[in-house]
């Protein structure tokens, strides 16, 4: 028996429910006291085009996904079609035996690579080109066929509940698929019930019919498949308080904690769900005990990304903690303003998340493709900090982070965040937001603008460490001026040479004081033992999977040590340095063809790392391919210098 | 309709208009245009006393975009064609602001006229004033977007071979609640223009005619002046500018204005908006009072808008930590 | 005697003439044999700002401006507060007698770091803060004075030629200034005469009444001031054919004879300049010998520069060989263009003249600040070519050359200019058009596509080198179609991992096909001995200083070298370390705050440089300045890692 | 004006419908008003009997935008917002092609609109469709710029605080001398407003009001059909959608109209732009011959325009080099 560890997948045509069924499999096992860590994968469409939901459930907390998947619960054609392949030996396929006639040539939304893959397949194994054939390849691989005969389990339903149920009942067969598997795995039916209610809670009319749907699913799958399955999942105690939450949730979140009072937008994905999540929630309690609604945030959608940036960096100028959040075509866009933002020392936040590029490339998949660009958008130099988180928890309080850094370095701040961690779903202790500290910089209360007579407030005025005491528009006593031209330090414009030199320097200043100021602890993490025979580099999300394939490195003896860095811009060059000086094996981790980031570790260190392991085909990376990858790297002499990753569907 | 604004009463610490001028040198060309909007706008702030630290001026990037520093409110020069989506953001965030946009007409209706279509669905409370001089001043003379077809003005090598915008039907179009056009060389008419504009709740547009001495040698004072056609009988010149208020125009659409009265407005509307050449009528063309503000809009969501808007919303508590209560929004998430 | 060996200046309001004053000077010379370089300086200002225009002439070729000024011809008072400081000892200074009197405090337009160096300076001597103060001060430091009494010259002109002429032989003060000049230096006064024809040209009625002027000019300063001073200008008899050109003029030509048809820009400074001649040469012979006006280019001024690049891309769609002009904020907004033409394999040509930013900057000064940013600029990734010209012979070519490359390789190129040289004027023998190759790659011709029936053009068809023949919109058999999404060899949109995987690699191995096919001398020049003491790297426009510099290392007996970069991407990586390795001293010179090309030579090669000779006050880098900083770090063991030059008015 | 185009004479070989349909898997939502857009877009071509590769289709981004991988010619998916630039620029380097653009309200009034309004100036002969759903669709339902103020859709999780914008006002403002308006499930009608639009010379605007069944469940196909308003006496529904040419509305302004006819049409034209709700027209609403193309500004310079387009023109000679003559430019130049 495998208890309590699973990789579990669902699948089907967008629009047809299959994240709502993932989600109550997620919840009832969040529920259950059990960690989950979730993928989704989807076309850049709106209904029809094939998607899939992996989640892995765990005791402990899990974050990444694997190249393998236990179970494998279907209700169409096509997910059987894209996915038999990836089920373990002794995992299970459950589907609906009224499909095994289906050919493969029914399937429009198949691209030709798909079709060719399977075709060859199955003429391997003289087998026709339906789904029979492929489930017959699936079962001599090792897998259990389980089917969950949807339409007889149905018609037992309606004649128990009355034809009027009828059409409604059709709609749960997702959730019947979703509950049989848990029915094999018996695991707790409270959960599941439980499950099904927080997901039907705006629509309360469903649970019930829904939770019947369940019953007669679980008991079936239970009664007939339970003894020839060998995983099992079973509730666990626990009074930990867990958030079972999305990547743009916890961006948002963060962003409400941290004070963010004016958000901007252009739709995009998969940005928008943030903006989308803060425009649903833009009204909350303060801690000051007032039942009132105090709290608010502004959430403004715009004509273009322009405006988008530019708002935002005019709302910053009145004293809001303002931000946006876009994705690479939307970013592009956004250069220009950024730019200005530097030159007038505004703050502001621009969360961007990477997908993959270039130009409109695929917009719902996953590349971390924009790590250089973000560090030299806009033309001409002015300082500007970038950061990456590598999971939800950092997010959450990097996007606190960002805000607290802008204001203080006076300075438009990257958040850089991606696709996979956009749209993965994951299961976090909860967040504590007494750790949230605002730390405003050198903002001018309304009554501390001190000029004598004849003195004017200088906005830009010329400090040791290049950071001006900064007021809002429309503070008393406090008129000033910007622009884009090189200017003075009242804000007029002026091309003196010598003033050039100091407003550069002054402004260029401040990265040197980002760099000294910001704990060591908010640029880097070091996971593993100081001395390895590889480190692993890495930035962003291949975090998750970099640090689940620590744990096999560990139980295979390899001495593996892994260093993320948060914070890109300003690079923290020495901690880098001495790592890697003391590395054996310096292998770069990263979603993108040319390896960006080792090349910026080889800008600022001089220090080529030995191998590359990238890539590129939209698909996040699992943990198995960093296990696998590193481990041929680090066993095998005649390694190549560049590992180009391949899985995913 | 009044065009003139009844100013408040003198206040105690009455405000000149030299308070509204800073000592920055102005290097605007010898007889430009933009003198004269430069000083309708310091008037129209003085007569309104409006407290220098509550205005803030915006532009984009041009000639007539270096007024903000010329005038001693605080003044955020952008980039070019965004002066909108700045003044934006900076409004909401403080919707207590003063807010006057500035921009030359290829700053405005050529690279930036995304975002002035998209205002105009917005009704955000600002006073928009486009530099009209048919010219991109500042990059020495090209063709503006007002430029009219086959019109050859000194630094063009060829005649302009795009048809000119008419500025008044395309706020109209986009949906501007206030809609106007001066001279810049009628400073006072101008001043009251822009009054009514900042006294407009929404949206105010107003369209100025600017010469540009050094580049446009077509529409020059002169030519305005009517001095190219003299009167046969008087042998006075035949000014092209008239003023709509003296020929009884009425721009005003109330809430409760019907379809019918809006219809004919609007054919009104459209008709003087036509008139180029001969007749140039400025004056007020719309002052629509039915629409709401972007504002008012948030304030129906928002509550607390303007008592605590974005700008100046206390964020953090006494120990400096974030006074934002989540519990209700992590409980939505919360799973054990 | 100083014989054809001068730095000369004038100076004056924006608007009152300096340029055609100049002009005539710098014609002059160049009609008399001698060679030009001249370099103007101006602020963001159509009239009323100080400009200056300073020439060196030599009987050789020269490519820089000094430090130092030999002669100072004026006709304003600003002009002398502002320059007066660098005119050489044994130098003079041309005046209107009338402006002894005028006060500092009258001119508004001094920056008040300007006034305050003057006062103090001033105050050092015990003089007061007047015109004739800093004359004082001059003559003191050994510049000659030479008032030219400009009104009484204008009396008896006026006198001879009765009153009528009035008004407009004011305006002839500028060419009296500058023909005083001559006289003193006793040039050939019929070149002076040819240089006032040719200069204006376009007005005719003006030249008469300009040499009636020049006349009396000449004679005056001749006879009152030669016998005083040690220079001396000399007609040189040459058969070699020169061009008196400025840089937008070579690249505009560049454009022209590389068969560019098609051009967008939208106004910006000092790009438009290039749109607009180009525009008033929108017709020209071809070399078929007809005598019609066939050859042709369509200009277009866009809306925005979005719509410049997006426009270019447009017409190359449709065949054109199609270029777009701009300045950095006008690039910042092109990047979702020059993307989207990356991912759809389109050949364009973007031409970016490199002004002070960030922001607007100072967009009449000169910086080299976008370089990162063009290797960078738009998400995601895809390949493009950079190149950098360093004069404007390598302009003319490298305008053909860009074409040649974006149709061989498919791709974006980038073509870095920067103010200096769109703004300076120079001597060169006449351009060779015959050595203008047109490669246009694999373009197919109208009757070239061949598909049989059932198979359809493949636009994007997976070849070896990434290279897959293009057809022109229009062409028969070659339906096809693009997208910004990730395609397949039709182009249409596909999300499957695998052709992801193909398709970038397609893409991305054209860097490494250019990489190969680009020969050396296109990608690098290398100056001096192979050996050397010191190793100069650089890009772009400090080309010319550093040459000049060269032969005062010469003379010192310093052994210096100089590597010039001019494909910056693909970067020549080998080429680059080999010198790098072998060099002793690695100085990089470049015009920007943190030596962007530096941290590229590291990002690429490992090597860091020693020392950064950097600059970013907006004004170009001159010969001395080189001369200077590089002997100092040579000679002086304490010599800093980066060195800030500072000169410039 | 007769609505319907006479179509050639069958050519000897004929292409058929068939001949302008792709085999690309078509992912719209099933329902969607798209579908209608492009039958009605294939049917014209056909209709037209425009060979495949002389026509070319651009688009934006967005669900619409999907449009030209599913019509076989060569179709260009651009950018968000973009359509209108690339296809401007393929159509004067090469002005034999057929253009025709396909947008949605999103990408062409939103982001794009910068580029719809100087397009105006231009009249560059193209067809320029907008899909018109009220949503962002692709995106997954946010508010358009067309989407009215206070309407909530399914996915917004507030009404809309933006009003919308009336887009045939807009493109009559920006100057565009083709306006009309189609409905996707009036697939004929709608074929002959695109006829009508690539027969015209200069830029055509045609607004489809498309219903998106996934996200915007106010403006459906029922309630243009009128299904929620039922006649009380016939107890049939009373459609919303009707046709202009039904009513005996002239579009047409002639080089020759007068000033008097041209004001007159313009008040019709708003009066019937105005409308919206009970009654939505659709049809032609103005066709301006009075504006020259620009391709016709170009050639009057540039006299081999025509005959040897940017696209098309020989650049080089047989032995692989230049064969620009630029002797009297670098003459202008030469100094020794
Ligand atoms: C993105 C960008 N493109 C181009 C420019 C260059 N530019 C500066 S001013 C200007 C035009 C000014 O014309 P207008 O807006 O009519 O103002 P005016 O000078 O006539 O008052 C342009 C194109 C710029 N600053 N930014
Ligand atoms: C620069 C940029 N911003 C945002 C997006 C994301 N995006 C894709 S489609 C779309 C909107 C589509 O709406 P619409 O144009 O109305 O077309 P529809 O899908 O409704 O047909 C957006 C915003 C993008 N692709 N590029
Ligand atoms: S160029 Fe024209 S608009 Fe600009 S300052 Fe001079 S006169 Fe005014
Ligand atoms: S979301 Fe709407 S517009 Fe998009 S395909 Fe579906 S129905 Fe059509
Ligand atoms: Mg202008
Ligand atoms: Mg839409």
């Amino acid at each position: 028996m495998v208890v309590n560890k699973l990789s579990w997948m669902t699948g089907g045509a967008q629009g047809s429910g299959v994240d709502s069924a993932a989600n109550i499999f997620g919840r009832s096992c969040t529920l259950g006291g059990l960690h989950v860590y979730g993928k989704r994968e989807y076309y850049s469409n709106i209904i029809g085009a094939h998607s899939y939901f992996q989640i892995r459930v765990d005791e402990k907390p899990i974050r990444s996904h694997v190249d393998t998947i236990d179970m494998l619960v279907t209700f169409d054609e096509e997910t059987l079609f894209r996915h038999y392949g990836e089920v373990v030996k002794g995992g299970a396929i459950l589907y609906d035996p009224a499909l095994v006639e289906m050919t493969l040539s029914r399937i429009p939304t198949l691209e030709p690579e798909v079709i060719s893959k399977i075709t060859a397949e199955l003429n391997e194994f003289g087998l026709p080109p339906t789904v029979k054939g492929i489930l017959s390849i699936a079962e001599q691989r090792g897998a259990k066929l389980f089917p969950i005969p949807f339409a007889e389990l149905l018609g037992t339903l309606e004649a128990e509940m009355g034809k009027d149920a009828g059409a409604n009942l059709k709609k749960t067969v997702n959730t019947m698929a979703v509950v049989s598997s848990l029915g094999i795995l018996e695991f707790d039916f409270d959960m599941i019930v439980k499950g099904i209610e927080v997901q039907f809670s705006a629509k309360r009319k469903v649970v019930s019919m829904n939770v019947k749907a369940a019953e007669k699913a679980y008991e079936y799958a239970n009664r007939e498949y339970s003894k020839q399955f060998t995983f099992r999942l079973k509730k666990i105690i626990t009074d930990e308080k867990r958030l079972y939450l999305q990547g743009t949730q916890a961006v948002a979140l963060g962003k409400l904690a941290g004070g963010c009072t004016f958000q901007t937008y252009y739709p995009i994905t998969p940005a928008s769900d943030e903006s989308v999540y803060l425009e649903a929630h833009e009204t909350f309690r303060l801690t000051d005990g007032t039942d009132s609604q105090e709290g608010s945030i502004v959430v403004v959608q715009t004509e273009d990304e322009i405006a988008a940036i530019t708002m935002a960096v005019g709302a910053a100028l009145s004293g809001a903690r303002a931000a946006t959040a876009t994705s690479g075509p939307g970013f592009s866009l956004m250069a220009e303003g950024t730019g200005w933002a530097g030159m007038n020392e505004v703050p502001v936040v621009i969360t961007v998340y990477s997908r993959g590029g270039p130009a409109t490339g695929l917009p719902t998949r996953h590349e971390q493709g924009d790590l250089l660009f973000s560090l030299y958008a806009a033309h001409g130099e002015f300082p500007r900090l970038v950061l990456a988180s590598g999971d939800m928890e950092e997010a959450f309080y990097d996007a606190v982070r960002a805000f607290n850094y802008a204001e203080q370095f006076q300075t438009p701040v990257v958040h850089l965040i991606d696709k996979a961690l956009a749209n993965s779903t994951q299961t976090y202790p909860m967040f504590d937001t007494r750790k949230v500290i605002i730390n405003r910089g050198e903002l001018l209360a309304e009554d501390a603008v001190v000029t004598n007579g004849s003195e004017m407030y200088k906005r830009f005025e010329l400090t040791e460490d290049g950071i001006s005491p900064r007021a809002r528009l429309g503070t008393a006593g406090a008129i000033y001026w910007n622009t884009g031209d090189e200017h003075d330090e009242l804000g007029h414009i002026t091309e003196d040479p010598e003033n050039r030199n100091r407003m550069m320097e002054k402004r260029m200043k401040k990265l040197e004081t980002a760099a000294q100021v910001i704990p060591l602890e908010e640029k880097v993490n070091f996971f593993g033992p100081k001395e390895a025979d590889a480190t692993i580099v890495s930035w962003g999300t291949p975090k998750g999977a970099i640090l689940d394939a620590m744990e096999l490195f560990e139980k295979d003896g390899l001495k593996v040590n892994f260093l993320q860095v948060r914070l890109i811009h300003p690079f923290p060059v020495e901690y880098v340095s001495g790592v890697l000086n003391r590395a054996k094996r310096k292998i770069n981790v990263e979603m993108n063809f040319s390896g960006q980031f080792a090349s910026l570790v080889r800008q600022h260190t001089g220090i080529a790392m030995d191998h590359l392991i990238v890539k590129y085909n939209g698909r996040p990376i699992s943990r198995d391919e960093i296990y696998e990858s590193v481990t041929m790297i680090m066993t095998n002499p005649k390694a190549p210098r560049k590992v180009v990753l391949q899985h995913g569907a | 309709m009044e065009l003139e604004v009844k100013t408040a009463e003198p206040k105690p610490k009455q405000l000149k208009l030299a308070d509204y001028k800073t000592d920055v040198h102005n290097d605007w060309c010898p007889g430009c245009g933009d003198f004269g909007i430069l000083s309708a706008v310091q008037m129209a702030l003085n007569d309104l006393q409006i407290e220098p630290h509550r205005a803030v001026i915006f532009s984009g990037i041009g000639c007539s975009s270096k007024l903000p520093h010329f005038v001693k409110v605080s003044g955020i020069h952008t980039l070019h064609g965004r002066s909108l989506p700045f003044a934006i953001g900076a409004k909401l965030a403080n919707p207590a602001l003063t807010v006057v946009c500035a921009a030359g007409d290829g700053d405005g209706l050529g690279i930036g006229v995304g975002h002035f279509v998209n205002a105009g669905r917005r009704n955000v409370d600002f006073t928009y004033i486009l530099h009209n001089n048919g010219v991109y001043g500042l990059t020495k003379g090209q063709a503006s977007p007002t430029l009219r077809l086959g019109v050859k003005t000194k630094s063009l090598p060829m005649p302009n071979i795009n048809e000119g915008v008419n500025s008044l039907l395309l706020a109209l179009a986009s949906g501007f609640t206030f809609i106007a056009r001066g001279y810049s060389y009628e400073v006072k008419h101008l001043k009251e223009l822009i009054k009514q504009g900042i006294l407009h709740k929404g949206s105010a547009y107003i369209d100025v005619q600017q010469p540009c001495p050094t580049y446009n040698d077509i529409n020059t004072k002169d030519w305005y002046a009517g001095e190219d056609r003299m009167d046969a009988n008087t042998r006075n010149p035949l000014p092209r500018i008239y003023k709509l208020e003296d020929t009884g125009y009425d721009p005003l659409v109330k809430a409760d204005s019907s379809d019918e009265e809006i219809q004919q407005k609007i054919n009104r509307f459209i008709e003087k908006a036509m008139e180029w050449g001969d007749k140039i009528p400025i004056g007020i063309f719309l002052k629509n009072e039915s629409v709401s503000t972007y504002e008012m809009r948030i304030q129906e969501r928002i509550k607390t808008y303007f008592s605590s808007p974005p700008g100046t919303r206390n964020i953090a508590d006494t120990e400096g930590c974030s006074n934002a209560d989540l519990s209700a929004f992590f409980a939505e998430l919360q799973v054990t």
